[in-house]
């Protein structure tokens, strides 16, 4: 295919979705099945980017398509500058093509979950509306080839998210929680928009490329390196929010308050991966001290949430905190320079956090609304489907062998025992291979508890059954697409996979070799695109794969054996270590107090701001405001007279005279296309004469 | 009487077209106007077709051609579709007694 | 006169002459077949215009496709034991002094415009330079027009379809 | 090349545009005497009869009776029925089997047009069966002839659907729609046969053989149902519709349908032949390249690929007496629900295979 078709179908991927909601907002009061529109528009925003992904990958690997045009050139408006450009445009290269399948795969999947979920809710038509905006932002973030696009879509994502999460907002805890989510999430956009600020005043331009290119020239901000970094960090801090890391992840456990397919989708597999999106598409401007910063950022964000998840009691709380520390795994294995198994663990774990979010919304689904898993158990018996694909993607997010998983897991691992051998920050790699044990420790207890052992809710059990075959197909899909087959042959490592090999290409980083970490320098005498790690790192890579494969099955093995010990044979008595490790226990049950610490500093210090300022409002902004209104009345009374006599007048005369026009027509409509057709052709015929004189 | 040429077919694709219209305007059912629909298509395609070769514009008139073709299948199915079920609710489908609107 | 002008003109007569008899029979299954018989003289011209693979097209969908279904059509639309196929005309005196006039000046101008005249070589099979286009060019027109065409089916399932 | 030969023979291209034209029709009364023939004993011997017995050697001149007999028959016409459609109608159906055998190579010397095309061809002029079916179940006035026209329409133009995918397939795999080439590509033994991979090279030789039975075995029942054969002979089972929609014929109408019916059979089986097996292609190699006589390959090519084709026109009637009839609900179910999405299936592995 050509630029300029791909062009056309990534234009119509891209506002396709915008398109179905604005019917369906507009439309949804009026007809109660337009929901299907909706559904029948993200069914061929799949089909067309499956087509291009196909033909793509397949036939097109090496090229990057990019169409933009120029929206303002400021140069023409008499700028000091020589280039004052901002450009808007689309870029479809690998890693967005594969990141548009995943997305409107997900979306399509939990569009299709929802109709059976959601059925009998008031707002039916609304919910599907704003699943359409989701899609269409988050295909802005996906395509966007400049910063500002990617700025405007990362808002537009939030707001969409906003509206979900808060979509039942008669619960006082659903519109908290949105406005949580909204608030947590603004803070890194200023840290973003601080960086952007940064950026355009160094380069100019908005546009990733160009950029790029001017760092790679060495055009630096404020002619230093610091900069380079403090400007890298600031972009990140969009990432910190939007990806709920450490210190922001506050508002994705309150965010669960939505919908479950909501969850599913903006909460597991799309939205909060745009934040690891954004960073592997900036990813050469990172300098070394910033991509460590990342993975200090990311590593906490692993380890902090897995320790929290081990004793939460609601079913999406785990799964909440386990996407956290999934998150930060990525956001980790980013930092530490393992570019391609960032992004791999992206795509395979939107898959099975999809999956395990919409398998849990098959289980609340089952038991009436109930969440808490204490009164669960059981389950496997009434709900073959759903426990048949839990299993499978615990496994995956465990990293047992044969699943999606354990290639991304593993490759991350092996990066982060090779960053620790290579640079000394050994507590990176120690805090990978601890939260991959606590995961496979929790993910089981929640799969015991939930589906094994005896019921603890005799009527809710009772009454529970397997949900329809809209919920199960996305689910069994997405099992399936947790499985190796689909991203390598062989079952063991991804690295001789079609994946690794012909996809997706660690970009070269574009800021001095000064300042990158000393193992992302290529040998001077071996420069080409495709090199750019030093041999020494893609030597220790090598080694660090056999160990890590084994340290991180023994370790995920022990947590599945300890979750097994004491919730499924009960050998050890749960309660008695929650006694002995009571303020352990405490800490991690209360979410390390993160709301607590906030509600006593931030929130209390922006109280007291807010007061002040409500008293400047009333007293001075008021007084101000209503003078100025009663000068406003006096005025519209003297145009209200006017309006009265000279301007209906006029109105009222030219309604008379078209009536009376209409009057005179009406005699020629006589409903029927033939009479029509007969008087089209005679003023042909006419016109023709009159023309050919 | 000359060679056959560009102009012979034009002429051709000019009747077809002025029949198909002449159906569509006289005829009352509703599938007889479909055809003179077809006619209409078909009276085009020539034209496409015979510019695509003595205009020497290359495959285009000939693709245009077949997408005429593909959206005149799509299109025969749904107005027959629209017909039966115009047959369903009126038990006619002369298309001038089909004026449920008009009141 | 050549073999190609004869050829011509007995497919032009046969396009000319059944479609003059479908737009004024009144017999509904007449008319169906005397379109079958229009279809074959449109796809004769294309074969003459070097349009081979037009030609199959036509052939299959417009006889194969399009005709059995207005048959269809028809037949389930009239039931089936009377034979009630027959329909009347209207406007008839206006329409055809409009359509003469009209097509009397349609030729008029085709004759007397001077047309771009470099017939082309047109090679011995049309499938390839199609189907490459197809697949290049027009690539997006081509999938766009596969969704169009599965989104008509659906549709007219849908429509047709008993409540 | 069999026109050039009569060319130079007669000096004439039409006269011996004519003769060309004129040879299928030869060709189609000897093998529908043939088959005719075979088909009442491969009938009787299933069902341990002897069938017919009297009329020659074990009743071989039977069919040239019945010839003389359908001929001699009064023409009739009811007295309801459209007269002009019941005339034109079983002319139609025969035009439309006839002309598909304008495509068929009988070897590489005897074609009688060599089509480009050809394999969209015979699927184009077949739909003319179709209308020419329509057209006599409404022109005989008869309840049983229209719904057996319309079963059969319904039925004829499904099962095109999955003979389509699996003509697509084999484009894939040989890039040619000329039925010519396509024998060509099968040249040399019985291993160069499409259904056994054809002539690609390497791995995915090996790879397409199951796809390729899979693709063979499609189009071969679609194929079947294509000519109303059992066990998809619903629009003239004799049990419900009498005789479908030529209840009515008789005489020598009646004799054009017959006619058609195997000529039909034939034209499927030449079909399946020239995709999947080699064609006119021999499966060992000739005996003319052998002994060195050039002009008997031609010969021995027309001898295999009328084997061939009266091998397929055997298992249909094979079919005929061991599976009962389908009824109209299994009939749609077999091909929409069955048929065609294996079809797809098939056209999308092969494809992916084709691109790796």
């Amino acid at each position: 295919m050509s630029e300029y078709n791909y062009t056309l179908l990534a234009l119509l991927v891209f506002f396709l979705p915008l398109l179905g909601f604005l019917v369906t907002i507009l439309l949804g009061k009026k007809f109660s099945k337009i929901y299907l529109f909706e559904v029948a528009i993200i069914t061929i925003v799949l089909i067309l980017s499956i087509v291009i992904g196909f033909f793509k990958l397949g036939f097109q690997v090496d090229e990057r398509i990019i169409s933009q045009f120029t929206w303002i050139d400021l140069k023409s408006a008499g700028t000091p500058y020589t280039s004052f450009i901002i450009e808007l445009g689309i870029v479809l290269d690998n890693i967005s093509v594969i990141m548009l399948f995943v997305v409107s795969l997900v979306s399509t999947l939990v569009h299709y979950f929802s109709i059976a979920y959601m059925k009998g809710d008031p707002r039916f038509n609304r919910y599907f509306a704003y699943l359409g905006l989701f899609t269409f932002s988050m295909m802005g973030i996906v395509l966007t080839h400049n910063f500002l696009m990617m700025y405007i879509f990362w808002e537009l994502v939030g707001v969409s998210s906003y509206l979900l999460i808060g979509f039942w907002y008669e619960k006082d805890s659903a519109s908290d929680a949105a406005k949580k989510a909204f608030l947590a999430n603004r803070v890194g956009d200023l840290g973003m928009l601080a960086g952007l600020l940064i950026l355009f005043t160094t380069y100019h331009t908005f546009t990733i490329d160009n950029v790029f290119g001017q760092i790679a020239l060495g055009v630096l901000p404020f002619n230093s390196e610091f900069w380079l970094t403090i400007m890298g960090v600031l972009l990140f801090c969009g990432a910190i929010g939007k990806s709920a890391q450490l210190p922001l992840h506050v508002w994705l456990p309150d965010a669960m308050e939505g919908p479950t397919p909501v969850s599913a989708l903006i909460h597991a597999a799309t939205m909060v991966a745009a934040g690891v999106y954004l960073v592997t598409r900036i990813f050469p401007l990172f300098t070394g001290d910033a991509l460590l910063f990342i993975a200090v950022v990311g590593a906490l964000s692993a380890l902090i949430p897995a320790t929290i998840a081990l004793t939460q009691n609601d079913i999406k709380k785990v799964l909440a905190y386990s996407t956290i520390s999934q998150l930060g795994y990525m956001i980790m294995a980013l930092g530490i320079g393992s570019y391609f198994y960032g992004y791999f663990h992206l795509i395979t774990h939107a898959f099975f956090k999809a999956g395990l979010f919409l398998a849990a919304g098959s289980v609340i689904h089952a038991m009436h609304h109930e969440q808490d898993i204490q009164n669960m158990g059981g389950l496997r018996k009434k709900l073959p489907i759903t426990y048949a694909t839990f299993l499978v993607f615990c496994l995956a997010i465990s990293g047992v062998p044969l699943t999606s998983g354990f290639l991304s897991k593993d490759g991350i691992l092996a990066g982060a025992l090779a960053f620790g051998s290579l640079t000394g920050h050994y507590l990176i790699t120690v805090v990978g291979f601890t939260v991959a044990m606590l995961t496979a420790f929790y993910m089981f207890r929640l799969l015991i508890l939930t589906f094994h052992g005896k019921p603890k809710d005799k009527h809710a059990y009772d009454h529970a059954h397997e949900s329809p075959a809209l919920m199960t197909v996305p689910l069994i899909i997405l099992a399936v697409l947790s499985f190796f087959a689909f991203y390598s042959f062989n079952p063991t490592t991804a690295e001789k996979g079609w994946v690794f090999e012909k996809w997706i290409q660690t970009p070269e980083s574009v800021v001095p070799e000064s300042a990158r970490y000393s193992f992302m320098v290529p040998e001077s005498e071996i420069r080409d695109r495709k090199i750019i790690h030093s041999e020494t790192y893609t030597k220790t890579v090598h080694d660090a794969h056999i160990p890590a494969v084994i340290l991180s099955l023994l370790l995920s093995g022990f947590g599945i054996l300890v979750a097994f010990t004491i919730y499924y044979w009960k050998k050890i008595s749960a309660d008695k270590i929650a006694n002995s490790l009571k303020p352990l226990y405490k800490f991690s049950l209360n979410k390390w107090y993160f709301d607590e610490l906030y509600d006593k500093t931030f929130i209390a210090f922006t109280m007291f701001l807010s007061k002040i300022l409500n008293w400047f409002d009333a007293k001075i902004i008021d007084g101000v405001v209503n003078g100025a209104a009663s000068v406003t009345r006096g005025f519209s009374k003297i145009s209200g007279g006017f309006d009265t006599i000279v301007i209906d007048g006029f109105v009222n005369f030219s309604a008379f005279f078209s009536g009376l026009v209409g009057i005179v027509l009406r005699k020629m409509q006589t409903g029927k296309v033939q009479v029509y057709i007969v008087l089209l052709i005679f003023s042909i015929v006419i016109l023709i004469f009159y023309f050919s004189r | 009487m000359m060679e056959v040429g560009l102009q012979h077919f034009l002429v051709v694709s000019a009747i077809l077209f002025s029949l198909g219209i002449f159906g569509v305007v006289t005829r009352k059912n509703a599938v007889m106007v479909l055809m003179g629909i077809e006619l209409i298509l078909n009276a085009a395609n020539i034209n496409f077709i015979a510019f695509a070769k003595y205009g020497n514009f290359g495959f285009d008139g000939q693709l245009i051609a077949l997408f005429v073709i593909v959206l005149a299948a799509a299109e025969a199915a749904i107005a027959l579709a629209i017909v039966l079920n115009i047959y369903k609710n009126f038990a006619t489908v002369n298309v001038d007694e089909i004026n449920k609107l008009k009141e | 006169m050549n073999l190609y002008d004869f050829i011509f003109y007995f497919f032009a007569a046969l396009t000319i002459v059944s479609a003059f008899f479908v737009v004024t029979t009144k017999n509904i299954i007449y008319a169906a077949f005397n379109l079958l018989l229009t279809f074959f003289g449109v796809a004769g011209i294309y074969v003459l215009l070097g349009a081979d693979f037009l030609a199959i097209v036509q052939l299959i969908i417009y006889v194969g496709g399009i005709l059995i279904l207005m048959l269809f059509g028809v037949m389930l639309t009239n039931k089936i034991t009377n034979v009630q196929i027959k329909t009347e005309a209207s406007f008839v005196i206006p329409a055809s002094i409009g359509v003469g006039l009209f097509a009397g000046v349609l030729i008029a101008i085709l004759l007397k415009t001077e047309w771009r005249n470099s017939p082309a070589d047109i090679p011995i099979s049309t499938l390839v330079p199609i189907g490459k286009l197809l697949m290049e060019e027009w690539a997006f027109v081509f999938i766009l027009l596969g969704v169009l065409l599965l989104i008509a089916l659906i549709g007219a399932a849908s429509i047709a379809r008993k409540e | 090349m069999i026109f050039e030969f009569f060319a130079d023979l007669l000096g004439s291209q039409i006269l011996s545009a004519i003769i060309i034209a004129a040879l299928p029709l030869v060709f189609i009364i000897l093998y529908v005497l043939l088959a005719n023939w075979l088909e009442r004993k491969v009938s009787a011997h299933m069902q341990d009869r002897l069938g017919p017995m009297r009329v020659g050697w074990h009743g071989w001149l039977q069919p040239i009776a019945d010839m003389i007999k359908i001929l001699q028959k009064e023409d009739i016409v009811a007295k309801d029925a459209d007269r002009k459609l019941f005339s034109a109608a079983p002319v139609l159906v025969f035009v439309g089997c006839y002309a598909a055998f304008a495509a068929i190579p009988f070897s590489s010397a005897f074609v009688g047009a060599d089509l480009e095309l050809g394999l969209l061809y015979i699927l184009a002029v077949s739909s003319i069966v179709v209308a020419g079916i329509l057209m006599a179940g409404w022109a005989s006035n008869n309840k049983y002839a229209l719904i057996g026209a319309v079963r059969s329409a319904a039925q004829i133009i499904s099962y095109e659907i999955p003979t389509v995918f699996i003509i697509l397939c084999i484009i894939i795999v040989s890039g040619t729609l000329n039925l010519t080439t396509l024998s060509e590509q099968q040249s040399g033994t019985f291993l160069n046969w499409y259904i056994l991979g054809g002539d690609v090279e390497g791995w995915k030789k090996f790879a397409l053989i199951p796809f390729m039975f899979i693709g063979f075995i499609v189009m071969y029942i679609s194929s079947v149902a294509e000519s109303n054969r059992t066990p998809f002979d619903l629009p003239e089972a004799e049990s419900e519709l009498v005789a479908g929609y030529h209840t009515e014929y008789s005489g020598m109408k009646f004799a054009m349908y017959l006619f058609a019916e195997y000529a039909n059979m034939f034209v499927v089986s030449a079909l399946v032949v020239a995709m999947f097996l080699g064609g006119y292609q021999s499966p060992f190699g000739y005996v003319g390249d052998l002994i060195n006589v050039p002009w008997l390959i031609p010969i021995e090519q027309f001898f295999w690929f009328t084997v061939k084709g009266l091998f397929f026109v055997f298992v249909q009637m094979w079919l005929r007496w061991t599976l009962p009839r389908l009824r109209v609900d299994q009939l749609m179910a077999l091909c929409w629900k069955y048929l065609i999405p294996i079809a797809f299936v098939n056209l999308l592995i092969i494809s992916f295979l084709m691109i790796l």
